[in-house]
């Protein structure tokens, strides 16, 4: 096997050695029946690459890759184009192949990159400090509440209808086992979010008021007017981002008031990858509630000859040290997802980060005012970045699939995302990126024009 | 030459890649939102980007450069296929959305791998979609407590060994359970009778590793698990050392009701600087009803769905009666695709014959290097028989001055990354040695003369060990005062 | 432009710095009439990366990729395996972004990569050198060529009628500039090769006798009869290998008393490429005659603190010292597939490519004998490796074409690579590698059956 | 750690890839030459060679590592969008000898790369198939022997610049020529008058650098070439230094006749540690016809054709009046197409825009260095004016048991590669130094001070620069040792 460096002439000079006879021996604590004496019976045996990689390669071939498709799916998951250069060097096998790095003299490379990417993140989302990255947006966002709950010592969690279903679902289905108090609500089908009615259910009981930003329907609430009445309330404002390339056009969350900034950064650099593995990206505003960031955090430092240097750091919070007394059961990051970002953004920079948000925002608008024209249809938004809703006389759960018969991925349906919510099944979310051409607008709108004629 | 931050090399207005010059005479939708700040992130272009990281990569040690004997982390070998597979258009370029029709190979692959860890553990089902080890362990303890919460039987506490991964104990307190310690025996192993003596009805259950942290079979496994079923309770295996036995044991065999496998140690998906990792969980019959949504299931015409709030329910109803009661969501999509097609590919490369025959080398390789070792370093079960894939070795007839850590720094001299240190708790100044079954002899020889070497200059003192290391890219760093005065951002003041 | 660092605020500096107004002064020496004020006209502006790599994949989609049809082509370029390692290690920047090994104090990988390269290609050829690689077989044909000339001070060169044509020409071409004197042949269509045919056209003036092994039919010359009567008359044989995988399962040209080996490397590592980049091998059995050897050569030497270490050497015989005198025109080599070919002979070894070879023997003996039951086709070979000649009744130029709208690549046409000799137009080179299958044989056979009837 | 020769390490029973277990049943058809003796080569597993391999890399400096301002070798940034585009399965998996109806986007690469290279050179035609820069050279000149004998013309001498490139003579004296000097005035340009005096019907042509091997643009070159032209001879350009003049200059314009253009330096293609590289000849009207087969035409239909020996003929005389007199063939396929569509995508980035800034900021940055070192450095043509794209010195002044050769080695201790040495021949102890248009001004500063500082020691005769370098992976390495006994091969009995 070719993954397997032993010969025949090394596992006999090895189990000399050992004084073993056979690698069986070494087994001898598993009890007899236990032990199988032999390949799992109706499984293949190995396979040369050349067969694995055609066997995938077919595999593969049954998905319609983004690339070859008029493609208009966002909804948590964004098609940026990710230059070579990002791939180039997360191949770097110093990179790929390292572990945490809990040796900081022969981990610096990944120990700077963290620290770099912290920083980044903190700009980005206009915060004090950012962790070196969760499993995803929506596990982050779950840690953002339990923070919260453990900073006000309540247990009252106000979620916006229109944060994603997905994550309001992640953060029901963990409370369940904390006992926080869900308080959610359905999303209104309205030009611009209810934020009077999002504030309207903020009591003194409220750990945290869950709002994103732009929410699920691609409007934009207002953050500041949020965040006033929260905090009057001494409840945490947590802002969630799917999308990090809004950033460059939107005002950054915690410039806004929000005390906590939780997303999803698989918009720059990572890639759509059927939903992961994706990257958590994980802000505070208030540098004092450091200690009770859940996640993996890189701090400065000097060696012993003074060098500046970076160290994995606060690690007492976490379950591996404390145990059944961590801040959160979060051990593994997403390393190289915070690699391939950090390299992105490098590559952008403020300058290119700006000129991307602007060149997202164009296409929108084009699509938007194409779309709207069609007979039938409405843009539901008053003001969006990148992705709008359309509001069609007709199910858009089938309406998808007709579109993905012809070869168009043509959005998602507001009823897949909230199957329990009939007034939303004529809704369907449309995203558009740098990626998105006017050819695949036109296309788009004649297959919609065709479907609904 | 030092490598600056990429805050003081760069500037806001630098840009390595080039964007369409935007048409700005379109109205803008962004209302009053607009960003007024600068984001204040520095760009590069992009040949000096290319420059910066490659220049940081080589400040890193990793698996491609070297023995990586990491006990319990199980670092082996990455295979470059598995890299090109993942990379295919069909894969890393499909959205989670996508209407099922257009992501038959992506469930495929999901389906695919399931069955293989299914059949290689001897369970019932598994839940594909936790992130990571932890992740999936607190999956699998969630199954425990939607399962009794099911049959209306609300147990307060779990059973943790003394030598368990500190996650277990994190895991089970956060689904909100008491834990307690279960002690071990002389031989490292979990005390059967002091097991059996505390079950009783508010036990919700066990949390075990198999093998465990000492690096050794827990012969008594299924008869704690049997003394578990037999209280009511529930068996929670931690799978972080199933490198040692796949193909040669099931854990399905020994009782485990809930297993959670690391695709990015036992097959060989690259841990990245820490991740991302996928933590999938198989399931006993008892639990795989309660596994989270979305799953992926085939019906009979072929076609593979994909389950999630949507289509619960009608399709609990129509394929299994009605028993599937999910306990909800642990993440927004399906989990680690793109470990779940490098995982397969590694799984595909080997067949059940090249798994067992890797499980059987990892543990030929732990032992070798236990024989070749234990006369200079203590190693406190060594006469308790074979050990599996790992070797376990403490600080006894150390020099005063001189400590496991010292000795771990002075490897680093010696071109290895230090092995896992002061883990388990059990033993005095543990090193927990894993070499993983790509490692070839000439690599282990290497390696046990260093380490030969090292023991010696512990044991005489040489105090020249409490600086080590001396070749690296640092020296060793002040973690109290990044703790003390963290500074966890740049800022041009402190700087 | 994004490969471009200065900024505007750079280049102003550094024009204070230079005492120059503009770029445009700094090109004063150019006159007037004859600088261009602006960019040349007609030529498009610069693209974004995203819209660049849409274009080439547009380009790279009008071509049929032999892995996505039955794929029998071979004379000279074969279709094998390639690890995914192999790719992974060339894309290393340490490796791909190198120079030329001049300053061997900081390229030691590339100088001891190369040192095991010519010792690996030494034991393939059985020879006792090999230099560091030239630019692919046709050009290393040459200086082999040249070589003899140098080395026996004579001029007639008799190459074998069974010589790829396409090498043919590469020397005769030369000759023409150097006033060798060129006696080739047609092939004929015989089951073996003419030894005794080629024998006969050796006289006392040869300088070389070049054959190659297996010949441009696919079968294999006598070399241990042709090299004693070459030797016999004082000529030098240069044997050719296009194949490097044969030479896993039949005798090296240097153990059969060839006194030159060179071939194309590009079966081992490189990959098809539609021609180029491959890979040229050159070595010899005569360590004398070092000095008399084109191309780089890697030797083994000490360092000042005297550890082992590689460098360049004998680069005395090289034009950019020797100038006119050199003993070749070659100055760059083909380093990186180098890289390659050494890679993945190092993950062969002697048992995997012993193994290889006999599985593309295998796949080829079920070709050529399935292939010989179909009414009106002839198989030539008595003997052959992994390609052999078919004997169609039909000009197989028009067939291959016809193959090929039917989704087939079936092989190459005698009268495409022998234009002027009509007698050979029905021939149809076949070949059969690990990467075919059962089933593409079946299909190439069902279609041949179809065309013919 | 020292890395060990596979030799060492590898066996001939290893293999790091699987194989399909051969039947062997079947007879064989290689009747008597069955190889009987073991190839001796050295096998490793998967993992160990991944690590051999990149223990080796690290061993390396590399463009990705630093600057590497080696004059005449144009080594600048390697995108790695060129490497995908490269690697697509459309370009990479074809074979040369497909119809031409399955290779239409191939051939439409190289017709597309001709385009530009013919544009930005003001050509006519060019030769896409020579696979290095010599073998262009070569190309170029045998393009130059075939268009005089087609004449009946059949000159004898070829004119080189003393400056000039040592492949320069070597080709001409490989395609039968004498090869005469051509001196340099004190500027160090080609001396004209010089020139003209030696013109005359034995003088087949003149092989010229511009911009020259001292940095320098040839202001008199339309004169030159216009004498040469007037005397019947036909002028080649070296085209090492185009990178300083595209989209700024036109060789054709100039009056050349054929230029090799280095698609490695100029257009980015990587060098591989010595190659692959790709040659293309520009050439002039008169030249065009005599090119070497293959070439590649498209038609009207829009259809590319490939044109070799099978239909040279016919479609010379169909399209061209039977004007195209191909002077035979020089390499067995169609030239590097790994190359082209790199080139190409390198040049569709640029643009037209881009590629004349890209020159525009190469001759910047050289005279930027040329000016921040003129004080501290002997810089001969300082005075005459700026450079071009490198900045050319030498040693006057140094401490006396001081050169180049130290100064050089001790800039590897500074972390940069050594510039070009002891060339061109007309300054003594002379130091080429160019940049690129890819480094940052940082990187130039940083380099700057690290020349300033080196060039203070060599005045000063610090003798510690003599055994420089003291940080590489080797101390000076014994050349002379290497050439007197050469060992090129490995084997057991000398190690």
């Amino acid at each position: 096997m070719r993954y397997l460096p032993l010969t025949e002439t090394d596992r006999s000079a090895m189990l000399d050695a050992i004084g073993a006879p056979d690698v069986d021996a070494l087994f001898s604590d598993v009890p007899p029946g236990l032990y199988l004496d032999g390949p799992i019976e109706g499984l293949p045996h190995h396979a040369t690459e050349m067969a694995v990689e055609k066997h995938m390669r077919r595999l593969s071939k049954r998905n319609l890759a983004a690339a070859d498709a008029p493609f208009f799916l966002g909804a948590g998951a964004y098609k940026h184009h990710v230059p070579a250069t990002v791939d180039h060097i997360i191949q770097r096998g110093e990179f790929l192949t390292a572990y945490t790095p809990y040796q900081p003299e022969i981990a610096q490379g990944t120990l700077q990159m963290l620290f770099e990417f912290q920083t980044q993140v903190a700009r980005l989302y206009g915060c004090a400090v950012a962790n070196a990255s969760m499993y995803d947006g929506s596990t982050a966002c779950w840690e953002a509440v339990a923070m919260a709950s453990r900073v006000t010592r309540r247990k009252r969690v106000v979620l916006s209808g229109a944060l994603h279903p997905h994550y309001a679902e992640v953060v029901r289905t963990m409370a369940k086992f904390t006992e926080d108090e869900i308080a959610g609500a359905s999303p209104s089908l309205t030009a611009t979010p209810d934020d009077d009615g999002l504030i309207a259910r903020i009591d003194e009981n409220t750990a945290s008021v869950v709002v994103q930003y732009p929410d699920i329907l691609g409007r934009i609430p207002d953050l500041r007017k949020i965040a006033e009445a929260a905090h009057a309330k001494g409840a945490k404002l947590i802002v969630v981002n799917t999308e990090p390339v809004a950033l460059g056009a939107l005002e950054a969350p915690g410039n806004l008031g929000a005390d906590i900034v939780v997303g999803e950064g698989q918009g720059i650099g990572v890639g759509l990858q059927f939903g992961g593995p994706y990257l958590g990206l994980f802000a505070i505003t208030d540098p004092k509630l450091v200690r009770q960031m859940p996640g993996r955090l890189c701090g400065e430092t000097v060696d012993a000859d003074g060098k500046r240097g970076f160290v994995l750091t606060l690690s007492t919070r976490e379950q591996h040290i404390r145990r059944e007394k961590a801040t959160s059961n979060i051990c593994t990051n997403s390393g190289l997802c915070a690699l391939a970002f950090s390299v992105h953004m490098t590559l952008l920079g403020e300058a290119g980060l700006r000129a991307l948000a602007a060149e997202n925002h164009r296409l929108a608008c084009i699509a938007s005012d194409r779309l709207a024209k069609l007979p039938g249809v409405e843009v539901l938004n008053t003001h969006f970045f990148n992705e709008f809703t359309l509001m069609l006389p007709t199910d858009t759960r089938q309406l998808v699939r007709d579109l993905a018969d012809k070869g168009i991925l043509g959005g998602v349906s507001l009823g897949k995302l909230f199957p329990q919510e009939d007034a939303l099944s004529g809704g369907l979310l449309v995203t558009v990126t740098e990626t998105t051409t006017e050819e695949d607008i036109e296309t788009l709108a004649s297959a919609l024009e065709e479907a609904l004629s | 030459l030092e490598e600056p931050l990429i805050f003081e090399i760069g500037t806001t207005e630098t840009c390595g890649v080039d964007l369409p010059e935007t048409q700005t005479d379109l109205p803008s939708r962004l209302g009053s939102f607009v960003r007024t700040d600068g984001t204040g992130l520095p760009g590069l272009s992009e040949p000096e980007t290319v420059r910066h990281y490659t220049r940081l990569s080589r400040q890193n040690y990793a698996i491609d450069l070297g023995l990586f004997p990491l006990g319990s982390c199980t670092m082996k070998h990455n295979p470059r296929l598995n890299e090109k597979v993942a990379r295919m258009p069909g894969f890393a370029d499909v959205h989670p959305f996508q209407p099922v029709s257009t992501v038959q190979g992506a469930l495929g692959v999901m389906n695919e791998l399931a069955h293989w860890l299914i059949d290689l553990t001897g369970m019932h089902g598994v839940a594909m979609s936790p992130k990571a080890g932890a992740h999936g362990e607190l999956c699998g303890i969630l199954c425990i407590r939607a399962a009794l919460e099911a049959r209306g039987d609300a147990r307060k506490v779990v059973l943790v060994p003394e030598s368990a991964h500190g996650t277990n104990p994190a895991t089970a307190a956060f689904a909100g359970y008491a834990v307690e310690d279960i002690p071990a025996d002389k031989d490292g192993r979990v005390d059967l009778e002091a097991l059996k003596a505390r079950l009783g009805p508010d036990v919700a259950g066990v949390m075990i590793t198999n093998p465990n942290t000492c690096g050794l079979f827990e012969r008594d496994m299924k008869a704690i698990s049997d003394a578990v079923h037999d209280a009511g309770g529930l068996v929670y295996c931690d799978g972080a050392n199933f490198n040692a036995i796949m193909g040669r044991v099931r854990p399905g065999d020994l009782g485990v009701d809930a297993m959670h496998i690391n695709l990015h140690k036992t097959f060989s998906t690259p841990h990245g600087g820490g991740g991302p990792g996928s933590g999938p969980v198989v399931l006993s019959e008892a639990l795989s009803p309660f596994a989270p949504l979305p799953y992926t299931a085939r019906t009979k015409d072929g076609v593979v769905h994909l389950v999630e709030e949507e289509n619960a329910d009608a399709f609990s109803e129509k394929h299994f009666d009605g028993a599937m009661q999910s306990f909800g969501r642990m993440t927004a999509f399906h989990g680690q695709m793109g470990m779940f097609t490098r995982a397969l590919t590694y799984i595909l490369s080997h067949g059940a014959d090249g798994l067992r025959q890797a499980a059987g080398d990892a543990v030929l390789n732990a032992n070798y290097l236990l024989r070749r070792l234990e006369d200079v370093l203590h190693a406190p079960f060594a006469d308790a028989g074979p050990c599996m894939h790992e070797a376990l070795f403490g600080d006894e007839g150390f020099g005063e001055r001189l400590s496991t850590l010292d000795l771990a720094k002075g490897l680093i001299d010696e071109g290895f990354h230090p092995m896992t240190m002061y883990f388990p708790l059990v033993v005095h100044g543990a090193m927990l040695v894993e070499p993983t079954e790509t490692e070839s002899k000439a690599a282990l020889d290497q390696f046990v003369t260093a380490m030969r070497s090292l023991a010696e200059r512990a044991k005489a003192g040489d105090e020249t060990l409490t600086t080590a290391p001396h070749h690296a890219p640092r020296a060793r760093l002040d973690e109290a005062q990044a703790a003390r005065k963290p500074r966890l951002v740049w800022s041009e003041e402190a700087s």
